[in-house]
């Protein structure tokens, strides 16, 4: 099956070049996650046509919407593309339903069915009392929820949205992401979807992309992205400890000379992950089974859901999960030195 | 030739369209109407603006029958570029006079007056009639005298005078008259040799050649010349 | 959402305070005091712009002015002055909005140089522009010529001619006012208007236009008033024909010739009815986006 | 931040790829096509604009050309004409924005009125504006009798009456093009500049006058181009006295009194000077923020 | 100890009546949470001046800011607070650095001094190298840092912040949510925070405050406000089952005739809140300890972190976590009808 979007993205702007590859299948949803100023945006306004490749090509559904070595490119009106912006971008003279209704009428709708269209979405998203508003009456949550209306009311083969449910609260944006998904689940095109969430990037996307700087670092399903990170910023995401290093047998050996022993047998070039609740911390050098342990200074302490996590430095930066009964007990503080114990069962290697 | 006109009878009918001077507005207005009394089924149509404005309007083929110019040279224009049917004639002439506030109060007795400091003067620009008549009037008198301005026309001039920007200026003995409540006209024996000539014509290609030239000639006739010299012109 | 989506029940109803009062109290006045580094030279602006008005007024010959606006070619002048300039205004609108639009939009070789001949009606004085329009629509003009033999259509010394003339000399204020006006609009929204399939054009109409809306005012109400007030232009190449193409302006200017008095007042009621017509219209045209 | 505060070490430089390549690729042109809605009334529009022009320019008597423009008071004429038309837009733009702002930003009583009255010097044909200056800024007006006795000073006849006349006529364009650009802008950043402090005088220069530069810039220009070309005002109130108030449009009608081509000549060097000031100037210009 | 803000916030908009009284304590940060559309930018911009009370009163610091009763307003430029917008609103024309530099200056800084503060705050934003940038030319999370170093830089008696984090990527919202919690632990004026995030508000926030519908709802401590929820969108915030009854001893009775039996012992208006964890399913009618137990039908379900979430309607609407063991072992889907079982001991009863 040849995938609906085919895509290599290459932007250059400023001292900023953005070179990643996209394939999206029919009716599947790839969530990009990065950091901030990864490239994002760029590339949804690349996939859109609002910003011309510098190399590459974008083919969606066998049309080649962009490509600079055969000096085609294809304007974003005449792209089957919808789009909700990072700033929305609701036309501000409108209201909410024309708004709505304006893909619609642009696709040749008429003007009473076009404003059907538009209720119905507007409806879905919540937003059928405030359909006559313009959009400088609304708050900002509810000028999301009518630009993820207006881009899915043209019912584009590709879905290019960017960040949709940032400006959400928690109630609307579980509603609106269980909405999205039944939405997704029936959509027969393609679906981009930019977050900072993994719940979101979890619980809507079929794949995950992840870019840094402007190329991809990782990319896969939830479970293996999840249990097999590549980067800090994805070891971070997914709440993992990681370090790279060369495994010989049961150990894997940091740059800095650091032995990590684990469970796994590695050769050659590694990563080694565990969680901060698998840290244990003590306050004498334990005895016993973990067969990591390391002598660490306390460098700050936050509350992190019902627990507290504690960030180490020393020959290796971790973080550690505590209970504050624990932490009670241990009476930490910034500064203070504590043992910290990893067993070789908590960790995971995986070759780099 | 009179063919393609609408007329081809002596007898004039049917509409005049005359381009006259704009200093000629009321006096013109007034011969139209006692024309059209007088050739029943006439009508008469004036475009009165700036001479020169109106010899290019000519020139670049306006629907004119007759042209009545406040300058020979203006006339010229037209004249050169083969517009006129026959010479044109000089229907009136007008004699410059030196405009004051009313009541005089400068004591302005004759030109040489107007060269004393302190005595603020507008004259018009050398390029328009009533300025190339002064210049020849102040050369007659063997007057010096820098003016204040050079004013586009003689209008301008006299509303200087008027709102009492300037102490005199040389003007036309008819805008002195039609003035007559705010200014006074000080007339002097220099400005003889300084009259300017308004000529007539009709228009080569004049729509209605035969009305055209019976406006002309009721123009020049006692009745035409009545109404000018009442509004301050002399006869040529 | 059906009732059950969510893990909680529904009571928020009872929670909810009663419904707001129906009638929003009036806004208070909270606005900042105007700083006096823009008061006092808006004030001196102001007064430059009004103070010869009133100039006019004092000057004005009150006693007589009764009949005088009752004089006969009067009201035609004015009428064909209102009736020129708003058709004239409406020629520059259609062919103007779209030439700012290209000059703002459109990447072209020479756009600087063709930006710059869009002045060339401001700086031209009137009556050579008359001059030059004689030169191309006039009965033996390079275009005029053409359109006389083939259609017998004459332009020169006719009411089109006076629209021509205050189009040609009023079309370079909507042309710049609305070029300023799309720089400074928020090109964003055209992209996102392209996105859902709408055409240049499509996004011309239904989001540029109505963004640039006070732009596109300001500029009708600048020609508008610049071609009402017309002059040099008009009675070089439309001629001074009473009830034809004798506009307020050159009433005035005949006028002139016989008294100041005349002139004064016909400015007068120019100027009185263009004010109300301005005052009325242009507020409610300037808030509608 | 530390290097540890997070819970894993840093090894992205071993992850990251080689930096970019250093020179960027010149941007291919992708604009899309203009809509023939918008290019035909546009082509039209510059037509009708650049067409007289054109007519002017086959009537210009090339081969005197050269002697014609080094003909003695040219230069003066043109240099002044600069010169005042500089300085007046000048004095438009310090009075003129200040007074566009209160109509954009204060909400007072008249404020309606006041905004028509703007317009009056659009409207007014300019001879009378003459008039009116003189009957206020003349040796025997309102203010200009009291400079007179007062100070000495009269500004009919000289080259600051040529200013003032053609701040006059040309303020308008620019009051109207500033007040159309700041109701335009987003009032949300000047909320913005309050909350961190700065008094409205603060938000206005730095804030809202960058925001509207383009809209100022038009403004400017409509208002110098203008200035530039005005004759009516400024030969009756400043008079036309070779090299004090002699401007070019003034030289130019006088020329039309003698020949046309003399007049000509005299226009397309105005318009030559000022189309090649505006299109080095205004992309420049207009382009800033 | 007076606090730093005293306020009753009464602003009316086309149909929309804010009406909430909020109290700062000096150096407290208040977290102001809601659905959106519940008031809180309105808030924020009535507490800012920029739009003006129609009833109540704002008093920071002893000073008398808005009080229509007694015709008092202080414009915004003289009220010494700091704001960071939802929407940035950064200075289209200033480069990151001057945007920053533009409240110190405004403050009486020199030239050279706003530049150098400045500098500072964005270093500590983690934006040093981009300061020259324009907005235009900045990602969306980089211009909301630029924002929030714009609001702080002018170090404010009152600091309002729109929903500062949302546009930040989970890292570098972490880094950022950690420094603002310390800077505002050094910050001696008070501090409101509008965030939808609840990890924002428990990490940053002395206290919370929740409004609906331009009412406070609910206020007090995270604790307090996790264990007992008052309201629907409370209790969907902390993650909780709620339901509102008539307590008698052991019982609570719901409006439509439904009876929970919980641990504690009630009298009169009361809620019964329970964990999503608390629900057991189970296929046939359980018999043993729960003492309540219903039949239900699975309305949905969901992915939630690593389990499985299931909406289930019947009796009463609740939402149940399972492990995806336990899913696939009770082969649940939609439509499906389950018995639902929670023990008395996990539920939490309080006075409504
Ligand atoms: N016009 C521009 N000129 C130069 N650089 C730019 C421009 N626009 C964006 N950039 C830079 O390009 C990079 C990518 O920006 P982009 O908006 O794609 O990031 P993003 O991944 O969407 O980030 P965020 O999560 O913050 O929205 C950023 O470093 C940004 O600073
Ligand atoms: N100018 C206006 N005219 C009328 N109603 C308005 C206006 N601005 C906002 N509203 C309404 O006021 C209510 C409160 O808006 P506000 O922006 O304060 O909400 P919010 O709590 O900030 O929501 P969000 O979380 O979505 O940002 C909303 O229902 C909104 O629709
Ligand atoms: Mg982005
Ligand atoms: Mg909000």
């Amino acid at each position: 099956m040849t995938p609906v979007l085919d895509a290599r993205l290459v932007v250059e702007r400023g001292g900023f070049r953005l070179d990643v590859g996209l394939r999206i299948g029919a009716g599947e949803v790839v969530a990009l996650l990065g950091p901030n100023g990864a490239g994002k945006t760029t590339a949804v306004r690349a996939l859109a046509g609002l910003v011309a490749l510098t190399d590459g090509h974008i083919v969606v559904g066998g049309r080649r919407f962009d490509d600079p070595r055969a000096a085609t490119f294809v304007p974003p009106d005449q792209r089957p593309i919808g789009v909700v912006f990072q700033d929305y971008l609701l036309f501000p003279h409108l209201t909410a339903l024309d708004n709505v209704a304006f893909g619609p009428r642009c696709h040749g709708a008429s003007r009473p069915a076009a404003h059907e269209t538009a209720a119905r979405w507007l409806a879905r998203a919540g937003m059928a009392d405030l359909a006559r508003r313009k959009p400088r009456q609304l708050s900002g949550g509810q000028a999301q929820r009518v630009a993820l209306a207006r881009a899915l009311a043209v019912d584009p083969a590709l879905l290019l949205l960017d960040e949709p449910l940032a400006a959400l609260d928690a109630r609307t944006r579980l509603d609106t992401r269980a909405q999205l998904h039944r939405h997704l689940t029936d959509h027969a095109g393609a679906t981009l979807i930019v977050t900072h969430d993994p719940l979101d990037a979890l619980v809507l996307a079929d794949r995950l992309v992840i870019i840094e700087d402007g190329h991809v670092v990782q990319e896969g399903d939830a479970a293996t992205i999840t249990a097999r990170p590549r980067t800090d910023y994805v070891a971070r995401l997914v709440g993992l400890n990681l370090y790279r290093g060369r495994g010989i047998g049961h150990t894997v050996t940091l740059a800095d000379g650091f032995v990590i022993t684990v469970a796994d047998t590695m050769d050659g070039d590694a990563f080694v992950a565990f969680s901060p609740a698998a840290v244990a911390l003590h306050l004498d050098l334990p005895s016993g089974s973990p067969r990591n342990t390391w002598p660490a200074t306390v460098a700050g302490i936050q509350r992190h859901g019902d627990n507290l996590r504690v960030q180490l430095s020393g020959p290796i930066g971790a973080a550690a999960d505590v209970t504050p009964a624990a932490a009670a007990q241990l009476r930490l503080q910034p500064g203070q030195l504590v043992w910290a114990a990893v067993k070789a069962t908590e960790t995971r290697a995986y070759p780099a | 030739g009179s063919e393609g006109g609408p007329q081809t009878t002596g007898i004039p009918a049917g509409a005049v369209t005359v381009f006259a001077a704009s200093s000629l507005t009321e006096s013109f207005t007034q011969i139209g109407k006692d024309f059209e009394a007088a050739n029943p089924g006439t009508h008469v149509t004036f475009n009165f603006a700036g001479s020169s404005a109106l010899a290019q309007q000519i020139n670049q083929g306006a629907p004119a029958d007759v042209f009545a110019s406040a300058s020979p040279a203006t006339m010229k224009q037209v004249t050169d570029a083969g517009n006129g049917d026959g010479d044109a004639v000089t229907f009136v002439r007008n004699q410059l006079v030196i405009a004051v506030p009313k009541g005089n109060p400068d004591r302005v007795a004759g030109l040489t007056d107007l060269a004393k400091s302190g005595v603020k003067v507008a004259l018009c620009a050398e390029q328009v009639p009533c300025g190339a008549a002064a210049k020849k009037a102040l050369d007659a008198g063997g007057v010096a005298l820098t003016p204040v301005t050079l004013e586009q026309d003689v209008r301008a001039a006299l509303s200087k005078v008027k709102l009492g920007e300037v102490d005199a200026a040389l003007v036309y003995r008819t805008d002195v008259r039609s003035a007559a409540a705010d200014v006074d006209g000080v007339e002097f024996p220099e400005s003889a040799q300084a009259i300017n000539d308004y000529p007539v014509i009709v228009l080569k290609e004049a729509p209605n050649m035969a009305a055209a030239r019976a406006f002309v000639t009721y123009v020049l006739s006692d009745k035409g010349r009545s109404v000018l010299t009442e509004a301050g012109f002399q006869a040529p | 959402m059906s009732k059950h989506d969510n893990p909680s029940t529904h009571h928020s109803d009872v929670l909810k305070p009663g419904p707001p009062a129906p009638v929003a109290p009036p806004r208070r006045r909270v606005g900042r005091r105007a700083p006096v580094a823009l008061l006092i030279p808006a004030a001196l602006g102001l007064a430059f712009l009004v103070l010869p008005l009133a100039g006019l007024l004092v000057r004005a010959p009150w006693s007589t002015l009764p009949q005088r606006l009752v004089a006969p070619g009067v009201l035609t002048a004015l009428r064909l002055s209102l009736l020129t300039a708003t058709i004239a205004t409406v020629v520059c609108v259609v062919l103007g909005v779209p030439l700012a639009w290209v000059l703002a939009r459109v990447d072209f070789r020479g756009r600087r140089i063709v930006r710059a001949l869009i002045t060339v009606p401001l700086v031209l004085p009137p009556v050579v522009g008359g001059v030059a329009l004689l030169l191309v629509f006039g009965r033996k003009g390079i275009v005029g010529g053409w359109l006389n033999e083939t259609f017998g259509i004459t332009l020169a010394f006719t009411t089109a001619g006076v629209v021509i003339a205050e189009a040609f000399v009023a079309m370079p204020f909507l042309v710049i006012a609305v070029e300023g006006a799309l720089r400074g609009a928020d090109e964003r929204y055209e992209e996102a208007a392209a996105t859902l399939g709408a055409g240049r054009w499509t996004t011309f109409r239904r989001v540029t236009l109505p963004l640039v809306a006070p732009g596109v005012a300001a500029g009708a109400v600048l020609c508008w008033a610049r071609a009402l007030g017309e002059f040099g232009a008009t009675i070089t190449f439309a001629g001074n024909f009473p009830g034809r193409t004798q506009t307020m302006p050159l009433a005035v200017y005949l006028a002139l010739e016989k008294d100041l008095e005349s002139a004064i007042v016909l400015s007068l009621i120019l100027l009185a009815v263009s004010v109300t017509i301005l005052a009325t219209l242009r507020d409610r045209w300037i808030n509608t986006p």
